[in-house]
Protein backbone atom coordinates (compact mmCIF):
# COMPACT_ATOMS: atom_id res chain seq x y z
CA UNK A 1 0.00 0.00 0.00
CA UNK A 2 2.85 1.99 1.09
CA UNK A 3 4.64 1.48 -1.69
CA UNK A 4 1.46 1.89 -4.07
CA UNK A 5 1.38 5.52 -2.73
CA UNK A 6 5.07 6.69 -3.19
CA UNK A 7 4.89 4.90 -6.99
CA UNK A 8 1.70 7.06 -7.82
CA UNK A 9 2.89 10.11 -5.74
CA UNK A 10 6.66 10.13 -7.96
CA UNK A 11 4.11 9.41 -11.53
CA UNK A 12 2.06 12.17 -10.94
CA UNK A 13 5.54 14.39 -10.29
CA UNK A 14 7.25 13.23 -12.96
CA UNK A 15 4.06 13.63 -15.59
CA UNK A 16 3.74 17.54 -14.37
CA UNK A 17 7.34 18.10 -14.92
CA UNK A 18 7.36 16.33 -18.34
CA UNK A 19 4.52 17.82 -19.79
CA UNK A 20 5.91 21.57 -18.43
CA UNK A 21 9.40 20.38 -20.15
CA UNK A 22 7.14 19.16 -23.60
CA UNK A 23 5.31 22.80 -23.41
CA UNK A 24 8.54 24.92 -22.90
CA UNK A 25 6.09 26.72 -20.45
CA UNK A 26 9.37 26.92 -18.03
CA UNK A 27 12.43 26.35 -19.87
CA UNK A 28 13.18 27.31 -23.57
CA UNK A 29 13.74 23.47 -25.32
CA UNK A 30 16.89 21.92 -25.04
CA UNK A 31 19.76 23.07 -27.33
CA UNK A 32 17.34 26.41 -28.01
CA UNK A 33 19.07 28.72 -25.17
CA UNK A 34 20.14 32.33 -25.87
CA UNK A 35 23.06 32.73 -24.33
CA UNK A 36 23.14 36.55 -25.56
CA UNK A 37 20.58 37.20 -23.46
CA UNK A 38 21.46 35.47 -20.26
CA UNK A 39 24.11 37.35 -17.82
CA UNK A 40 26.64 34.50 -19.01
CA UNK A 41 27.21 36.64 -22.34
CA UNK A 42 29.07 39.14 -19.76
CA UNK A 43 31.33 36.57 -18.27
CA UNK A 44 32.59 35.35 -21.50
CA UNK A 45 33.11 39.02 -23.08
CA UNK A 46 35.43 39.87 -20.17
CA UNK A 47 36.19 43.37 -21.86
CA UNK A 48 37.21 46.10 -18.81
CA UNK A 49 36.36 48.92 -21.14
CA UNK A 50 33.02 47.45 -22.35
CA UNK A 51 32.75 48.58 -25.44
CA UNK A 52 32.57 45.17 -26.73
CA UNK A 53 35.59 44.14 -28.53
CA UNK A 54 36.53 40.87 -29.34
CA UNK A 55 38.01 39.08 -26.72
CA UNK A 56 41.14 36.90 -28.52
CA UNK A 57 43.17 34.06 -27.40
CA UNK A 58 46.84 34.79 -27.10
CA UNK A 59 46.44 38.69 -27.27
CA UNK A 60 43.95 40.25 -24.96
CA UNK A 61 45.30 42.08 -22.18
CA UNK A 62 43.78 44.66 -19.72
CA UNK A 63 40.78 42.25 -18.99
CA UNK A 64 38.39 42.19 -16.04
CA UNK A 65 39.21 38.59 -15.21
CA UNK A 66 41.80 37.00 -16.87
CA UNK A 67 41.36 33.08 -17.07
CA UNK A 68 41.02 31.61 -20.27
CA UNK A 69 38.49 28.64 -18.76
CA UNK A 70 34.94 30.85 -18.23
CA UNK A 71 33.73 28.36 -15.35
CA UNK A 72 36.88 29.08 -13.23
CA UNK A 73 35.98 32.81 -14.45
CA UNK A 74 32.86 32.32 -12.17
CA UNK A 75 33.96 30.00 -9.56
CA UNK A 76 36.90 31.90 -8.69
CA UNK A 77 36.16 35.11 -9.25
CA UNK A 78 32.83 36.28 -9.83
CA UNK A 79 30.79 34.09 -7.45
CA UNK A 80 34.32 33.52 -5.48
CA UNK A 81 32.30 33.99 -1.98
CA UNK A 82 29.90 31.11 -2.83
CA UNK A 83 33.01 29.05 -2.99
CA UNK A 84 34.14 30.56 0.06
CA UNK A 85 30.70 29.09 1.70
CA UNK A 86 30.97 25.83 -0.07
CA UNK A 87 34.47 25.11 1.01
CA UNK A 88 32.97 25.93 4.53
CA UNK A 89 30.68 22.99 4.02
CA UNK A 90 33.04 20.69 2.70
CA UNK A 91 34.60 21.72 6.23
CA UNK A 92 32.07 20.88 8.49
CA UNK A 93 30.94 17.80 7.24
CA UNK A 94 34.99 16.29 7.05
CA UNK A 95 34.55 17.55 11.39
CA UNK A 96 31.15 15.81 11.57
CA UNK A 97 33.04 12.27 10.35
CA UNK A 98 35.57 13.21 12.43
CA UNK A 99 33.56 13.48 15.59
CA UNK A 100 31.22 10.43 14.84
CA UNK A 101 34.12 7.68 14.48
CA UNK A 102 37.02 8.88 16.07
CA UNK A 103 37.55 7.80 19.30
CA UNK A 104 40.26 8.14 22.00
CA UNK A 105 42.17 4.39 21.08
CA UNK A 106 42.47 4.02 17.12
CA UNK A 107 43.88 1.62 15.26
CA UNK A 108 43.78 0.76 11.32
CA UNK A 109 41.05 -1.61 9.51
CA UNK A 110 42.52 -4.93 9.17
CA UNK A 111 41.77 -5.58 5.61
CA UNK A 112 43.50 -8.78 5.76
CA UNK A 113 45.19 -8.26 2.06
CA UNK A 114 49.13 -9.03 2.58
CA UNK A 115 50.15 -6.45 -0.12
CA UNK A 116 52.82 -8.46 -1.96
CA UNK A 117 56.45 -7.23 -3.22
CA UNK A 118 55.16 -5.73 -6.71
CA UNK A 119 51.97 -3.98 -5.53
CA UNK A 120 54.17 -2.64 -2.92
CA UNK A 121 56.90 -1.11 -5.30
CA UNK A 122 54.45 -0.37 -8.01
CA UNK A 123 52.05 1.19 -5.84
CA UNK A 124 54.50 3.80 -5.05
CA UNK A 125 55.50 5.06 -8.39
CA UNK A 126 51.40 4.81 -9.14
CA UNK A 127 51.72 7.04 -6.13
CA UNK A 128 53.84 9.93 -7.07
CA UNK A 129 52.26 10.16 -11.31
CA UNK A 130 48.60 10.46 -9.29
CA UNK A 131 50.02 13.09 -7.03
CA UNK A 132 51.78 15.20 -10.03
CA UNK A 133 48.57 14.77 -11.66
CA UNK A 134 46.33 16.12 -9.31
CA UNK A 135 49.26 18.89 -8.27
CA UNK A 136 48.77 19.79 -12.34
CA UNK A 137 45.25 19.79 -12.59
CA UNK A 138 45.15 22.15 -9.62
CA UNK A 139 47.82 24.42 -11.05
CA UNK A 140 46.49 24.33 -14.55
CA UNK A 141 43.10 25.25 -13.63
CA UNK A 142 42.58 28.61 -15.56
CA UNK A 143 43.81 27.22 -18.54
CA UNK A 144 42.43 23.64 -18.94
CA UNK A 145 39.46 21.74 -17.47
CA UNK A 146 39.32 20.68 -13.90
CA UNK A 147 41.09 23.04 -11.09
CA UNK A 148 41.13 23.08 -7.66
CA UNK A 149 38.13 20.33 -6.40
CA UNK A 150 38.81 17.22 -8.58
CA UNK A 151 42.83 17.76 -8.20
CA UNK A 152 42.31 17.93 -4.87
CA UNK A 153 40.25 14.73 -4.94
CA UNK A 154 43.22 13.31 -7.25
CA UNK A 155 45.77 14.15 -3.96
CA UNK A 156 43.46 12.30 -1.62
CA UNK A 157 42.88 9.71 -4.00
CA UNK A 158 46.89 8.77 -4.15
CA UNK A 159 46.42 8.83 -0.66
CA UNK A 160 44.08 6.29 -0.76
CA UNK A 161 46.26 3.89 -2.96
CA UNK A 162 49.19 4.20 -0.62
CA UNK A 163 46.62 3.00 2.23
CA UNK A 164 45.32 0.01 0.06
CA UNK A 165 48.74 -0.64 -0.86
CA UNK A 166 50.83 -0.48 2.28
CA UNK A 167 50.36 -2.37 5.32
CA UNK A 168 51.72 -0.20 7.59
CA UNK A 169 50.90 3.08 6.33
CA UNK A 170 49.33 5.59 8.53
CA UNK A 171 47.84 8.90 7.32
CA UNK A 172 49.74 12.17 9.88
CA UNK A 173 46.17 13.27 10.80
CA UNK A 174 47.66 16.09 12.43
CA UNK A 175 49.74 17.30 9.74
CA UNK A 176 46.70 17.29 7.37
CA UNK A 177 44.59 19.26 9.77
CA UNK A 178 47.29 21.50 10.06
CA UNK A 179 47.33 21.84 6.19
CA UNK A 180 43.31 22.46 5.89
CA UNK A 181 43.47 25.14 8.55
CA UNK A 182 46.53 27.04 7.09
CA UNK A 183 45.07 27.15 3.28
CA UNK A 184 41.78 27.71 4.73
CA UNK A 185 42.80 30.55 6.58
CA UNK A 186 44.95 31.85 3.60
CA UNK A 187 41.51 31.64 1.53
CA UNK A 188 39.78 34.32 4.28
CA UNK A 189 42.90 36.58 4.40
CA UNK A 190 43.42 37.53 0.58
CA UNK A 191 39.81 38.19 0.61
CA UNK A 192 40.00 40.36 3.57
CA UNK A 193 43.19 41.58 1.61
CA UNK A 194 41.22 42.52 -1.20
CA UNK A 195 38.22 44.15 1.16
CA UNK A 196 41.40 46.43 2.72
CA UNK A 197 43.26 47.60 -0.16
CA UNK A 198 40.65 47.42 -3.76
CA UNK A 199 37.51 47.86 -1.54
CA UNK A 200 35.27 44.66 -1.75
CA UNK A 201 35.87 41.10 -0.50
CA UNK A 202 38.12 38.90 -2.30
CA UNK A 203 38.67 41.58 -5.29
CA UNK A 204 41.08 40.78 -7.89
CA UNK A 205 44.20 42.50 -6.81
CA UNK A 206 47.27 41.78 -9.38
CA UNK A 207 48.05 42.20 -12.82
CA UNK A 208 45.89 39.86 -14.98
CA UNK A 209 48.58 39.62 -17.80
CA UNK A 210 47.66 38.18 -21.23
CA UNK A 211 44.88 35.52 -21.43
CA UNK A 212 46.13 32.05 -22.08
CA UNK A 213 49.45 32.06 -20.28
CA UNK A 214 50.37 30.29 -17.10
CA UNK A 215 51.32 33.55 -15.18
CA UNK A 216 47.94 35.09 -15.74
CA UNK A 217 44.37 35.81 -14.40
CA UNK A 218 45.95 36.98 -11.28
CA UNK A 219 44.72 35.97 -7.97
CA UNK A 220 42.92 33.39 -9.79
CA UNK A 221 45.58 30.25 -9.86
CA UNK A 222 46.64 31.20 -6.46
CA UNK A 223 43.18 30.57 -5.21
CA UNK A 224 42.63 27.71 -6.43
CA UNK A 225 45.87 26.11 -5.46
CA UNK A 226 44.74 27.02 -1.82
CA UNK A 227 41.44 25.23 -2.59
CA UNK A 228 43.16 22.08 -4.26
CA UNK A 229 45.24 21.67 -1.11
CA UNK A 230 42.09 22.38 1.63
CA UNK A 231 40.00 19.89 -0.35
CA UNK A 232 42.55 17.44 -0.78
CA UNK A 233 43.63 17.43 2.70
CA UNK A 234 40.37 17.21 4.24
CA UNK A 235 39.13 14.11 1.94
CA UNK A 236 42.44 12.44 3.16
CA UNK A 237 40.98 12.84 6.44
CA UNK A 238 37.68 11.83 5.72
CA UNK A 239 39.38 8.66 4.05
CA UNK A 240 41.49 8.24 7.05
CA UNK A 241 38.94 8.39 9.27
CA UNK A 242 37.13 5.48 7.82
CA UNK A 243 39.61 3.33 7.59
CA UNK A 244 40.15 3.46 11.48
CA UNK A 245 38.08 1.84 14.04
CA UNK A 246 37.90 1.62 17.77
CA UNK A 247 40.93 -0.76 19.28
CA UNK A 248 43.62 -1.08 20.72
CA UNK B 1 16.25 13.02 -24.31
CA UNK B 2 18.67 13.50 -21.92
CA UNK B 3 16.55 15.80 -20.02
CA UNK B 4 13.94 13.18 -19.69
CA UNK B 5 16.31 11.07 -18.62
CA UNK B 6 17.78 13.33 -16.04
CA UNK B 7 13.62 13.66 -15.10
CA UNK B 8 13.53 9.91 -14.87
CA UNK B 9 16.40 9.23 -12.58
CA UNK B 10 14.99 12.23 -10.64
CA UNK B 11 11.64 10.19 -10.02
CA UNK B 12 13.39 6.67 -9.29
CA UNK B 13 15.57 8.27 -6.68
CA UNK B 14 12.27 10.19 -5.01
CA UNK B 15 10.68 6.81 -5.10
CA UNK B 16 13.84 4.98 -4.00
CA UNK B 17 14.01 7.53 -0.92
CA UNK B 18 10.43 6.77 -0.01
CA UNK B 19 10.35 3.16 -0.65
CA UNK B 20 13.48 1.78 1.12
CA UNK B 21 14.27 0.65 4.11
CA UNK B 22 17.99 0.16 4.09
CA UNK B 23 19.56 2.75 4.74
CA UNK B 24 22.81 2.36 2.57
CA UNK B 25 19.56 2.20 0.09
CA UNK B 26 18.25 5.65 0.90
CA UNK B 27 21.63 6.87 1.13
CA UNK B 28 22.64 5.70 -2.90
CA UNK B 29 18.82 6.63 -3.84
CA UNK B 30 19.90 10.28 -2.76
CA UNK B 31 22.94 9.98 -5.37
CA UNK B 32 20.98 8.71 -8.08
CA UNK B 33 18.68 12.07 -7.24
CA UNK B 34 21.64 14.16 -7.01
CA UNK B 35 23.21 13.03 -10.41
CA UNK B 36 19.15 13.49 -12.08
CA UNK B 37 19.41 17.11 -10.93
CA UNK B 38 22.82 17.88 -12.18
CA UNK B 39 22.47 16.31 -15.19
CA UNK B 40 18.84 18.58 -15.52
CA UNK B 41 20.73 21.60 -14.56
CA UNK B 42 23.54 21.67 -17.04
CA UNK B 43 21.24 20.62 -19.77
CA UNK B 44 18.72 23.58 -18.96
CA UNK B 45 22.85 25.83 -20.14
CA UNK B 46 22.83 23.58 -23.67
CA UNK B 47 23.28 25.16 -26.91
CA UNK B 48 22.99 22.89 -30.42
CA UNK B 49 26.38 23.01 -31.94
CA UNK B 50 27.62 25.26 -29.20
CA UNK B 51 31.62 24.33 -28.01
CA UNK B 52 32.78 24.35 -24.17
CA UNK B 53 33.36 27.61 -22.63
CA UNK B 54 37.18 27.79 -22.60
CA UNK B 55 39.69 29.73 -24.25
CA UNK B 56 41.86 27.45 -26.74
CA UNK B 57 44.32 28.39 -29.64
CA UNK B 58 41.91 26.47 -31.71
CA UNK B 59 38.98 28.27 -29.90
CA UNK B 60 40.68 31.72 -29.69
CA UNK B 61 38.15 34.46 -30.10
CA UNK B 62 34.55 35.58 -28.18
CA UNK B 63 33.27 35.63 -30.99
CA UNK B 64 32.44 31.88 -31.10
CA UNK B 65 29.18 29.81 -29.69
CA UNK B 66 29.73 29.23 -26.33
CA UNK B 67 27.22 27.08 -24.28
CA UNK B 68 25.97 28.91 -21.45
CA UNK B 69 29.02 28.38 -18.54
CA UNK B 70 26.89 29.55 -15.06
CA UNK B 71 25.23 25.92 -14.92
CA UNK B 72 28.13 24.41 -15.16
CA UNK B 73 29.99 26.33 -12.25
CA UNK B 74 26.99 25.52 -9.86
CA UNK B 75 27.13 22.34 -10.36
CA UNK B 76 30.60 22.08 -10.03
CA UNK B 77 30.13 22.80 -6.35
CA UNK B 78 27.13 21.28 -5.80
CA UNK B 79 29.13 17.51 -6.49
CA UNK B 80 31.38 18.36 -3.99
CA UNK B 81 28.89 19.08 -1.73
CA UNK B 82 27.28 15.82 -2.51
CA UNK B 83 30.94 14.54 -1.17
CA UNK B 84 30.60 16.01 1.96
CA UNK B 85 27.03 14.71 2.67
CA UNK B 86 27.24 11.49 1.69
CA UNK B 87 30.54 10.86 3.98
CA UNK B 88 28.09 12.52 6.82
CA UNK B 89 25.81 10.21 5.98
CA UNK B 90 27.66 7.10 5.84
CA UNK B 91 29.71 7.98 8.92
CA UNK B 92 25.91 8.40 10.80
CA UNK B 93 25.37 4.73 9.37
CA UNK B 94 28.58 3.28 10.44
CA UNK B 95 27.55 4.88 14.07
CA UNK B 96 23.59 3.21 13.72
CA UNK B 97 25.15 0.03 12.69
CA UNK B 98 27.26 -0.22 15.88
CA UNK B 99 24.67 0.83 17.90
CA UNK B 100 21.55 -1.11 16.80
CA UNK B 101 23.11 -4.19 15.06
CA UNK B 102 21.34 -3.59 11.89
CA UNK B 103 20.85 -1.32 8.83
CA UNK B 104 17.05 -1.65 8.77
CA UNK B 105 15.20 1.03 10.09
CA UNK B 106 12.22 -1.13 10.83
CA UNK B 107 13.99 -3.25 13.58
CA UNK B 108 15.77 -0.65 15.27
CA UNK B 109 13.02 0.25 17.55
CA UNK B 110 12.16 -3.33 19.14
CA UNK B 111 15.45 -3.58 20.68
CA UNK C 1 19.37 11.25 -37.02
CA UNK C 2 23.14 11.63 -36.27
CA UNK C 3 25.65 9.86 -34.40
CA UNK C 4 25.30 12.10 -31.63
CA UNK C 5 21.88 11.63 -31.35
CA UNK C 6 22.92 8.11 -31.21
CA UNK C 7 25.15 8.17 -28.56
CA UNK C 8 22.59 10.09 -26.53
CA UNK C 9 19.98 7.78 -26.78
CA UNK C 10 22.41 4.71 -25.35
CA UNK C 11 23.04 6.83 -22.52
CA UNK C 12 20.09 7.86 -22.00
CA UNK C 13 18.76 3.82 -21.78
CA UNK C 14 21.24 2.65 -19.78
CA UNK C 15 20.96 5.78 -17.27
CA UNK C 16 17.10 4.70 -16.49
CA UNK C 17 18.53 0.91 -16.62
CA UNK C 18 21.37 1.49 -14.00
CA UNK C 19 19.48 3.42 -11.41
CA UNK C 20 16.57 0.79 -11.30
CA UNK C 21 19.12 -1.97 -10.87
CA UNK C 22 20.67 -0.07 -7.82
CA UNK C 23 17.74 0.65 -6.46
CA UNK C 24 16.47 -2.78 -6.89
CA UNK C 25 19.15 -5.00 -6.23
CA UNK C 26 19.24 -7.38 -3.53
CA UNK C 27 22.66 -7.50 -1.95
CA UNK C 28 24.34 -3.79 -1.37
CA UNK C 29 27.23 -3.88 -2.95
CA UNK C 30 25.82 -4.42 -6.12
CA UNK C 31 23.91 -1.70 -5.56
CA UNK C 32 27.38 0.51 -4.61
CA UNK C 33 28.77 -1.56 -8.35
CA UNK C 34 25.89 -0.31 -10.13
CA UNK C 35 25.99 3.11 -8.76
CA UNK C 36 29.45 3.96 -9.51
CA UNK C 37 28.91 2.70 -13.33
CA UNK C 38 26.15 5.26 -13.13
CA UNK C 39 28.17 8.17 -12.33
CA UNK C 40 30.51 6.66 -14.89
CA UNK C 41 27.72 7.11 -17.92
CA UNK C 42 26.87 10.57 -16.35
CA UNK C 43 30.31 11.38 -17.13
CA UNK C 44 29.52 10.60 -21.38
CA UNK C 45 26.39 12.71 -20.74
CA UNK C 46 27.97 16.25 -19.40
CA UNK C 47 30.60 15.23 -21.75
CA UNK C 48 27.78 15.65 -24.69
CA UNK C 49 26.88 19.01 -23.43
CA UNK C 50 29.81 20.18 -23.32
CA UNK C 51 30.98 20.41 -19.71
CA UNK C 52 34.55 19.22 -19.11
CA UNK C 53 34.99 20.65 -16.30
CA UNK C 54 31.64 18.66 -14.71
CA UNK C 55 32.86 15.71 -16.84
CA UNK C 56 36.49 15.75 -15.17
CA UNK C 57 34.97 16.37 -11.36
CA UNK C 58 32.32 13.75 -11.70
CA UNK C 59 34.65 11.39 -13.09
CA UNK C 60 36.69 11.55 -10.15
CA UNK C 61 34.78 12.02 -6.93
CA UNK C 62 31.39 10.02 -8.12
CA UNK C 63 32.87 7.06 -9.36
CA UNK C 64 35.89 7.17 -7.98
CA UNK C 65 35.55 8.37 -4.39
CA UNK C 66 32.08 8.10 -3.30
CA UNK C 67 32.87 4.07 -4.58
CA UNK C 68 35.21 3.43 -2.04
CA UNK C 69 33.81 5.47 0.89
CA UNK C 70 30.40 3.14 0.53
CA UNK C 71 32.83 -0.02 0.25
CA UNK C 72 34.79 0.66 3.09
CA UNK C 73 31.68 1.41 5.34
CA UNK C 74 30.52 -2.23 3.95
CA UNK C 75 33.87 -3.86 4.69
CA UNK C 76 33.79 -2.39 8.70
CA UNK C 77 30.30 -3.42 8.70
CA UNK C 78 30.81 -6.82 7.87
CA UNK C 79 33.64 -7.73 10.05
CA UNK C 80 31.52 -6.82 12.82
CA UNK C 81 29.85 -10.38 12.46
CA UNK C 82 25.90 -10.49 11.39
CA UNK C 83 25.53 -10.99 7.83
CA UNK C 84 24.12 -7.40 6.28
CA UNK D 1 51.88 9.26 -42.32
CA UNK D 2 48.09 9.16 -42.00
CA UNK D 3 47.77 5.60 -43.00
CA UNK D 4 50.48 4.48 -40.71
CA UNK D 5 48.76 6.37 -37.79
CA UNK D 6 45.04 4.23 -38.95
CA UNK D 7 46.89 1.19 -39.61
CA UNK D 8 47.70 1.37 -35.50
CA UNK D 9 44.48 2.33 -34.18
CA UNK D 10 42.55 -0.63 -36.33
CA UNK D 11 45.29 -2.86 -34.41
CA UNK D 12 44.53 -1.73 -31.00
CA UNK D 13 40.91 -1.91 -31.72
CA UNK D 14 41.32 -5.50 -32.98
CA UNK D 15 43.16 -6.26 -29.61
CA UNK D 16 40.66 -4.83 -27.80
CA UNK D 17 37.89 -7.12 -29.72
CA UNK D 18 39.90 -10.08 -28.39
CA UNK D 19 39.90 -8.91 -24.79
CA UNK D 20 36.24 -8.62 -24.71
CA UNK D 21 35.77 -11.76 -26.69
CA UNK D 22 38.12 -13.74 -24.13
CA UNK D 23 36.07 -12.04 -21.20
CA UNK D 24 32.63 -13.42 -23.16
CA UNK D 25 34.09 -16.72 -23.47
CA UNK D 26 36.71 -18.41 -21.01
CA UNK D 27 35.41 -20.29 -18.09
CA UNK D 28 36.36 -19.15 -15.28
CA UNK D 29 37.54 -16.03 -13.17
CA UNK D 30 41.51 -16.05 -13.56
CA UNK D 31 41.62 -16.77 -17.50
CA UNK D 32 38.91 -13.82 -17.60
CA UNK D 33 41.75 -11.85 -15.94
CA UNK D 34 44.49 -12.38 -17.93
CA UNK D 35 42.46 -12.21 -21.34
CA UNK D 36 41.02 -8.89 -20.12
CA UNK D 37 44.51 -7.54 -18.78
CA UNK D 38 47.11 -8.80 -21.72
CA UNK D 39 45.05 -7.79 -24.45
CA UNK D 40 43.71 -4.59 -23.27
CA UNK D 41 47.43 -3.52 -22.33
CA UNK D 42 48.62 -4.40 -25.55
CA UNK D 43 45.68 -3.21 -27.45
CA UNK D 44 45.60 0.51 -25.58
CA UNK D 45 49.53 0.95 -26.13
CA UNK D 46 49.33 0.62 -30.28
CA UNK D 47 45.90 2.52 -29.93
CA UNK D 48 48.06 5.51 -27.92
CA UNK D 49 50.79 5.02 -30.36
CA UNK D 50 48.98 5.19 -33.48
CA UNK D 51 47.12 8.56 -31.94
CA UNK D 52 50.66 9.83 -31.07
CA UNK D 53 51.97 9.34 -34.43
CA UNK D 54 48.59 11.08 -36.18
CA UNK D 55 49.22 14.26 -33.76
CA UNK D 56 53.12 14.35 -33.33
CA UNK D 57 52.26 17.29 -30.93
CA UNK D 58 50.88 14.87 -28.36
CA UNK D 59 53.66 12.66 -28.42
CA UNK D 60 55.06 13.39 -24.75
CA UNK D 61 51.69 13.24 -23.32
CA UNK D 62 51.10 9.72 -25.22
CA UNK D 63 54.39 8.73 -23.83
CA UNK D 64 53.40 9.54 -20.07
CA UNK D 65 49.93 7.84 -21.00
CA UNK D 66 51.88 4.72 -21.37
CA UNK D 67 53.80 4.71 -18.85
CA UNK D 68 50.82 4.95 -16.17
CA UNK D 69 49.03 2.19 -17.98
CA UNK D 70 51.93 -0.08 -17.94
CA UNK D 71 52.20 0.66 -14.43
CA UNK D 72 48.58 0.66 -13.42
CA UNK D 73 47.30 -2.30 -15.28
CA UNK D 74 49.41 -5.46 -13.66
CA UNK D 75 49.09 -3.89 -10.47
CA UNK D 76 45.37 -3.78 -10.69
CA UNK D 77 45.01 -7.08 -12.38
CA UNK D 78 46.60 -9.00 -9.54
CA UNK D 79 45.10 -7.42 -6.66
CA UNK D 80 41.70 -8.54 -8.60
CA UNK D 81 43.34 -11.94 -8.77
CA UNK D 82 44.21 -11.87 -4.91
CA UNK D 83 40.67 -10.83 -4.51
CA UNK D 84 39.32 -13.76 -6.55
CA UNK D 85 41.24 -16.32 -4.78
CA UNK D 86 39.88 -15.32 -1.37
CA UNK D 87 36.19 -15.02 -2.78
CA UNK D 88 35.80 -17.55 -5.86
CA UNK D 89 36.13 -21.17 -5.51
CA UNK D 90 39.38 -22.25 -7.12
CA UNK D 91 39.33 -24.24 -10.36
CA UNK D 92 39.57 -28.07 -10.34
CA UNK D 93 42.73 -28.73 -12.40
CA UNK D 94 44.81 -26.28 -10.50
CA UNK D 95 48.20 -27.49 -10.60
CA UNK D 96 50.08 -25.11 -8.07
CA UNK D 97 49.02 -23.00 -5.19
CA UNK D 98 51.48 -20.67 -3.70
CA UNK D 99 48.97 -18.48 -1.72
CA UNK D 100 47.93 -21.61 0.41
CA UNK D 101 49.99 -20.90 3.42
CA UNK D 102 49.74 -17.45 3.54
CA UNK D 103 45.92 -17.85 3.95
CA UNK D 104 46.31 -20.51 6.14
CA UNK D 105 43.91 -22.91 3.32
CA UNK D 106 40.71 -22.63 4.88
CA UNK D 107 38.35 -20.42 3.40
CA UNK D 108 38.42 -16.47 4.55
CA UNK D 109 35.68 -14.84 4.58
CA UNK D 110 34.70 -12.82 1.37
CA UNK D 111 35.96 -9.85 1.70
Amino acid sequence: MKNFLALLLTLFLGYMIMSWLATNEFFPAMGDVDVTTRVSQKYIERDVNGNSEEVVFGEATNLESGPANTVTAIVADYRSFDTLGEVTVLFVSSLGVALLLGGTKQRRLELNFHPNFMLRVGSRALFGIILMTGIYISIHGHLTPGGGFPGGTMIASSMLLLYLADDEFRAKVKGFKILESTTGSAYVIIGLLGLLLGGYFLENLLVNGVLGDLFSAGMIPIIYILIGLKVGSEISGVIDNFLTEEGV
Amino acid sequence: MLQYAAIVLIMLGLYGLLTQRNIIKIIISLNILEIGVNLFIVSVGFVTDGIAPIFTSVNNSSNLLFVDPLPQALVLTAIVIGVGTTALGLALAKNIYQKYGTFDINEMGEE
Amino acid sequence: MTLINIVEIVVSVLLIALAFLAINSKTLIKSVMFLSSLSMLAVIGFVIMRAPDVAVTEAVIGSGLVTSLFVFTLLAVRKAGKKI
Amino acid sequence: MEIVSYVFMIIGGLFYLLGGLGVLRMPDTFDRIQSGTKATTLGAFTLLIGIGIANPDWLLKVFLIIVFIALANPIGSSALAKAAYKSCELPKNLVQDDLKELFGGEDNDSN
